[in-house]
């Protein structure tokens, strides 16, 4: 693909900011899921943290090594341990909503900076991965560990653009507007959600194994809501729209922070907050309405 | 000739306000029912616990024989009970064909994943609705641009969606000025089809539309039925312009 | 046992008067001020400059209290207006979650902005907290300072109360709270409410930041932990009570304080876990009626 | 709909690909003249709970030291200018962030800055994570401040160095002073962050008490969250349940909380307090601070620190630039720098005056030692890449006359006493009743 090529031709350092990039988009996407129904979680850091957890245990205590599949696991334990709260959650909408998450996801921090198995605060390291049973060369895995991720997040983007499309991702995005009429009209609002979550989760899980993995540590901090916050802010940035525009504001925000805090080091921060006002005020409907035009897509 | 819906001894009450006392009522296949009375009379009510947004009090109501008295709306909707509102419920960021399309969404027996919500084949059911309903023009306009009128019948047109056993209009000329009543009702009218099955209830304040339309009237008063007839008759009985039609003011 | 009492009762008192504003805010302008500990941390700095001018002034002990009290209004009558009228209107009407990340934006900017003033050493402002003397209670030794913050929260929250309920101002607020569109249509200037809402609320949060100052090392990250403790108490008491608050407050103080005391591993999270559970049986807080949606 | 979006993909791949040459561009620059001169990248707290404590003051003290090196002026044997004549670059990097945002922070350093060394990192998290990022890298870190001794027990590195000794030996001299200065314990009460600095330090200290006063029973252990502010519930809780010692790892904005409430309440008149790492407030609390209070500074720095010609050079160095005295982040700098300093002008001598590569840096760094403020610098653990250094313990009173806190009764620990040997993790060896600890007072 013309990106993976690119990658080949580029720095080190922008390979690993756009391999970032890319997982913490997979997270992003999950919350577009969520945000098609009308609701946004402010706690997905929860669920990134889950996936990325998984991939590092499994990874240390179990001796699996193969990219590929701790991915995958990553992904499907974020959404089994979801499950559970997705009946509950699907009745909550709004502010509350976000606010459960968030609860959800702070007592998550809570655990993991107890659970001394885990590392603790700390956190733990993990070691370099396999792909495919072949070992990885130290001047490669950087590159591979970017083509991996950015196969991955093409592909669950190619799935989530299906599902938007399909008969459910429709009715997700009546339930936005007007809930009633969908129940009247024999479709189930709380089903839907309970799903958008289940999957949102599992995108989260993907992204939080990859960033692991590229990352080589993992620790409870990317389960505090500061965390959960700049994901959501992707997806604000991004708008519902458009699936790349997720990844292409994922890469924006990557972008601005390195360069902000590299060359303001002592008013990053700040230059961060104004870049976020200054979107939010001039792009209303993201990124993703400079390219996508009407508001149905 | 069986009941298509059946209402049994059903009592609704909303603190001192009675909306429905000992309602009895059968509806028959093919019906094209009023429901008139004056504001509060417990004609919405009525709807609401068809429906299933309100629960009786007591009583039961039956549709073709199934007690559906318990159930959500969503499972009495897939009964083939449809209902339009009064305020018309639309997804005024979509276009009209979309709007079509959720209602199809909704009505496909299987949910899909990836199954497109705009392939061929629902595209093509929903345009022929549209047509019925002399709405193709507005195919792809956004539903939040369209007239009143325009959104009045594509909300009746989504409640046919599913070609439902029975279909509930809650006013479905209210808001609409007076000359576009009657094309109005000619259009919603021809998209039920003279000939379908579809038995129809319609809450309707204007009589000249019941007396056109209806072919059978029930009166409401305070919760309770004070006449059930033929439109001529019931139109005619003295409870019905005393409290109804106020011919009677003040004897 | 009384102690538990004791110690729930001070942490709850700067807790609600910082709660309080934050759900004021809410209830008024529908917006959940994340950068609400921004101003808590903003009224804490400014105490320290109030008390070191009315030190350098040769004020007398007792007038720190009035120097700290006039920070608060400082920071509310210069910097509220400010944003509210220089950068949070331009977004009102968008969706709630929006609103919350232009404030997570003004708790980055302000961040540094602080930094930028104040600089990153501490500031102590530890006089006022001798004023009251201490108080023996069992085998505990407590501060006096402590019991004037309680009496300063109660204070607070009827003045508040009162306002709301017995003068044409609060009314008028009150009618905003419950729905703006219907309160601007019979005339009142809506924005006018909104500016003054959105100040009372940082007044607030100001005030409880410079109180807290003496007890406290004013210094760079100070914000950061009281943003979520303050969230959990307005969710728990219902976002846009006042009472709620004051319960919210309360069980916060409460269950932490009962967690230091019985279970010291537990403090982390205790908070949090109070808060899911209050959700799940109460979405909407303690002190909120679930509103019914119409056809 | 999927073809569509593929064409939106190809469609955003071309603006990423503008955006990498646009941005290779604006690197290319900063990578231009890194040949003269010998660039560091810095990294500590410029901002959060951190930077007042420790990330501003060793930032601070980095400052006056490169401006030093710089212009030749620090004594025999750094008298050099700059690094063997290299002008020494320093950019600064902000730890604040959490640990994830540091590795992106040090490949962009590596990569983009086309830095020669990076000199960083006061969070045990952010090190632990950043270092087999530099080891796969193949690029020369100095980690200069952070605590945690599982960095070189665990791992094993080429090119990661820490120039500090890990807090066991603070905890453990906390102990031994108690022991040495026979204060009798019959009980103790703790309060520590609920993060790993705070259980570490607690560990440690338990443990060593268990070896040094077998009768001593732990009574409160509290646990307040890190930035926590408030400590009114946990000093009732202290006060509950009355110990002769209290023990206590807080540092920063939290610990000087903890003393402003806790005074008035009497509990430093109750039990006698200790202090891992206390020494920093000093300054700043000034008459604040309860007297008697026993305290470390994590090393024999600050108002403990060895006489020593280099300590005054340096002391009066950073006093005039701050009006302030330096306490422990800035001599956890400085010694840091002062080795790196050698490393590289030993490094030169052998490659024959080229700027050395990051395995010549190892090389020469690994198992030196040097002389600093703080008393000599050994790399003697993890295999040459973990420094032990001599402590010191001491106990506070205000004098009135100097307007300041000073330290009585200070105590050294040399290196070998509070550091364990090589060959041992700092666990079993404490464990083990600190087995072969040498010259202990």
């Amino acid at each position: 693909m013309a990106l993976a090529l690119v990658g080949a031709l580029m720095p080190k350092w922008l390979t690993f900011l756009i391999t970032m990039a890319a997982a913490n988009g997979l997270v992003s996407l999950g919350i577009v899921v969520l945000m098609r129904g009308g609701v946004v979680p402010f706690g997905q850091g929860m669920v990134f943290a889950i996936g990325g957890y998984t991939a590092a245990l499994m990874f240390n205590k179990m001796g699996i090594t193969d990219a590929l599949f701790l991915t995958l696991c990553g992904g499907v334990i974020a959404a089994l341990v979801a499950a559970p709260f997705a009946p509950l959650l699907s009745r909550y909408r709004g502010i509350f909503f976000a606010m459960l998450t968030l609860a959800l996801s702070m007592v998550t921090y809570g655990l993991l900076m107890k659970l001394e198995v885990l590392g603790g605060s700390d956190g733990f390291n993990l070691g370099r991965p396999t792909l495919l049973g072949y070992k990885l060369p130290d001047d490669q895995v950087g590159y591979i560990m970017y083509v991996l991720t950015i196969t991955v997040s093409s592909i669950m983007a190619l799935l989530a653009r299906i599902y938007f499309d399909s008969t459910r991702g429709l009715i997700t995005l009546a339930t936005k507007e007007n809930e009633l009429r969908v129940e009247y009209l024999g479709g189930s609002v709380r089903y839907a959600m309970a799903i958008n979550f289940i999957l949102a989760a599992f995108c989260g899980g993907l992204g939080g194994a990859l960033a692991v993995m590229a990352l080589g540590h993992i620790e409870p901090g990317v389960s505090f809501w500061t965390t959960s916050g700049e994901f959501v802010f992707v997806a604000v940035l991004a708008g519902w729209q458009s699936v790349i525009a997720l990844f292409v504001a994922s890469v924006v925000l990557e972008v601005v922070r390195s360069f902000s805090s590299s060359y303001f080091p002592n008013t990053w921060q700040m230059a961060l907050g104004i870049f976020l006002l200054i979107v939010i005020r001039f792009l209303p409907r993201g990124i993703g309405s400079l390219w996508v035009k009407g508001g149905t897509r | 000739m069986k009941a298509v819906l059946q209402a049994r001894d059903v009592n609704k009450k909303f603190g001192a306000v009675v909306a429905a006392s000992n309602l009895n009522i059968e509806i028959f296949a093919g019906e094209r029912v009023s429901l008139i009375g004056s504001n509060g009379a417990g004609k919405t009510t009525f709807v609401n616990m068809i429906t299933g947004y309100l629960k009786p009090d007591q009583g039961q109501i039956w549709l073709d024989g199934q007690d559906i008295t318990a159930l959500y709306p969503r499972a009495i909707t897939h009964l083939g009970v449809a209902r339009s509102f009064q305020i018309p419920q639309l997804y005024g960021e979509l276009t009209v064909l979309d709007n079509m399309l959720v209602a199809n969404a909704c009505h496909d027996q299987k949910l899909s994943f990836w199954l497109p919500a705009r392939r061929s084949v629902a595209i093509e059911r929903a345009d022929a609705l549209l047509d019925r309903f002399a709405l193709t023009e507005h195919r792809s306009r956004k539903v939040a641009e369209l007239p009143g009128g325009v959104r009045k019948l594509l909300d009746i047109a989504m409640a046919l969606t599913g070609s439902p056993k029975l279909l509930l209009l809650d006013e479905p000329t209210s808001g609409v000025s007076a000359e576009e009543k009657f094309p109005m009702m000619e259009t919603i009218m021809a998209g039920l089809g003279q000939d379908s099955a579809t038995t129809v209830l319609f809450v309707e304040h204007d009589m000249d539309i019941v007396n056109r339309y209806a072919s059978r009237v029930v009166a409401f008063y305070s919760g309770r039925i004070i006449a059930d007839d033929t439109p001529e008759v019931a139109l005619a009985t003295d409870d019905v312009r005393r409290y109804v039609t106020g011919e009677l003011l003040g004897e | 046992m009384l102690t538990i009492l004791i110690d729930g009762l001070t942490y709850a008192s700067w807790l609600f008067i910082v709660a309080l504003g934050l759900t004021l805010v809410f209830g008024v302008l529908k917006i959940l001020n994340i950068a609400h500990g921004s101003f808590y941390a903003l009224g804490a700095y400014a105490a320290t400059s109030f008390v070191g001018w009315a030190g350098a002034m040769k004020w007398a002990p007792g007038y720190t209290l009035v120097a700290m009290l006039l920070a608060a209004v400082a920071v509310a009558a210069l910097v509220a207006p400010l944003t509210e009228r220089g950068l949070l209107r331009f977004f009102y009407g968008r969706d709630e979650v929006v609103l919350a990340l232009v404030t997570y934006a003004m708790f980055l900017i302000m961040e540094d902005g602080t930094k930028l003033l104040w600089g990153a050493n501490p500031y102590y402002v530890s006089e006022p907290y001798g004023l009251f003397g201490s108080i023996d209670i069992g085998t505990q030794t407590y501060v006096g300072y402590d019991f004037a913050l309680v009496a300063l929260a109660l204070v607070v929250g009827f003045a508040v109360w009162w306002w709301l309920n017995r003068t044409q101002q609060g009314k008028i607020m009150i009618a905003v709270i419950h729905s703006s569109e219907i309160a601007s249509s019979m005339g009142v200037n809506v924005s006018r409410v909104y500016m003054l809402a959105f100040s009372v609320g940082i007044f607030l949060a100001a005030l409880g930041g410079a109180f807290t100052a003496p007890m406290i090392s004013v210094q760079p990250g100070v914000s950061v932990g009281v943003i979520i403790v303050s969230f959990a108490v307005v969710i728990i008491g219902g976002l846009g009570s006042i009472e709620g608050a004051a319960i919210g407050a309360l069980i916060v103080g409460l269950s932490r304080s009962m967690a230091v005391h019985m279970a010291p591993v537990a403090e982390l999270f205790s908070i949090y876990v109070v808060m899911a559970v209050v959700l799940m049986f109460r979405p909407e807080g303690l002190f909120q009626r679930i509103q019914a949606r119409k056809i | 709909m999927a073809i569509q979006s593929i064409l939106k993909a190809t469609w955003s791949r071309k603006a990423i690909g503008t955006a990498v040459t646009l941005i290779a561009a604006i690197c290319g620059s900063s990578a231009a003249q890194a040949q003269e001169t010998f660039k560091i990248g810095i990294v500590s707290f410029l901002s959060g709970q951190a930077a007042e404590s420790f990330g501003i003051p060793a930032v601070n003290g980095a400052k006056v030291l490169v401006d030093a090196f710089n212009k030749g002026a620090a004594p025999a044997p750094f008298n050099k200018a700059g690094f063997g004549g290299m002008k020494i670059e320093a950019v600064y990097v902000d730890e604040n962030g959490g640990a994830t945002k540091q590795i992106q922070e040090l490949r962009n350093l590596y990569d983009r800055e086309k830095v020669d060394a990076v000199v960083g990192y006061v969070g045990s998290g952010d090190c632990l994570a950043v270092a087999p990022v530099a080891e796969e890298m193949k690029k020369f870190l100095i980690l200069y401040d952070c605590g945690t001794p599982r960095i070189f027990e665990d791992g094993k590195y080429n090119y990661v160095f820490r120039t500090a000794s890990h807090a066991t030996m603070d905890n453990v001299a906390l102990a031994r002073y108690l022991k040495a200065k026979d204060i009798k314990v019959g009980s103790f009460n703790m309060i520590n962050q609920d993060y790993a600095w705070g259980q570490d330090s607690k560990k440690d200290f338990v443990w060593s008490m268990e070896k040094l006063y077998p009768n001593a029973k732990a009574g409160e252990d509290q646990l307040p969250k890190f930035g926590a502010g408030q400590y009114g519930t946990e000093i009732s809780a202290l006060m509950a349940k009355p110990a002769d010692i209290t023990h206590s790892s807080l540092w920063g904005g939290d610990l000087q909380a903890f003393i402003l409430q806790a005074g008035p309440r009497g509990l430093f008149k109750r039990s006698q307090v200790i202090l891992s790492a206390g020494d920093h407030v000093l300054p700043g609390l000034g008459d604040k601070m309860p007297d008697g209070v026993i305290l470390g500074a994590r090393g024999a720095y600050g108002l403990m620190s060895p006489k020593s010609g280099l300590n005054d050079w340096w002391w009066d160095l950073y006093s005039k630039a701050y009006n302030v005295y330096p306490v422990q982040a800035p001599y956890r700098m400085v010694q840091s720098l002062l080795g790196l300093k050698l490393a590289v002008e030993k490094a030169m001598a052998s490659n024959g005056g080229k700027k050395p590569s990051a395995e010549q840096l190892a090389v020469a760094l690994r198992n030196s030692e040097w002389d600093s403020p703080a008393g000599k610098i050994r790399m003697a653990l993890g295999g040459g890449h973990q420094a032990v250094q001599e402590t010191a313990i001491g106990k506070t009173r205000y004098d009135a006359g100097k307007k300041m806190v000073v330290l009585d009764d200070i105590m050294r620990f040399p290196a070998d006493c509070v550091n364990p040997p090589a060959n041992m993790k700092s666990e079993d060896w404490i464990k083990a009743g600190f087995a072969g600890a040498k010259g202990c007072p």
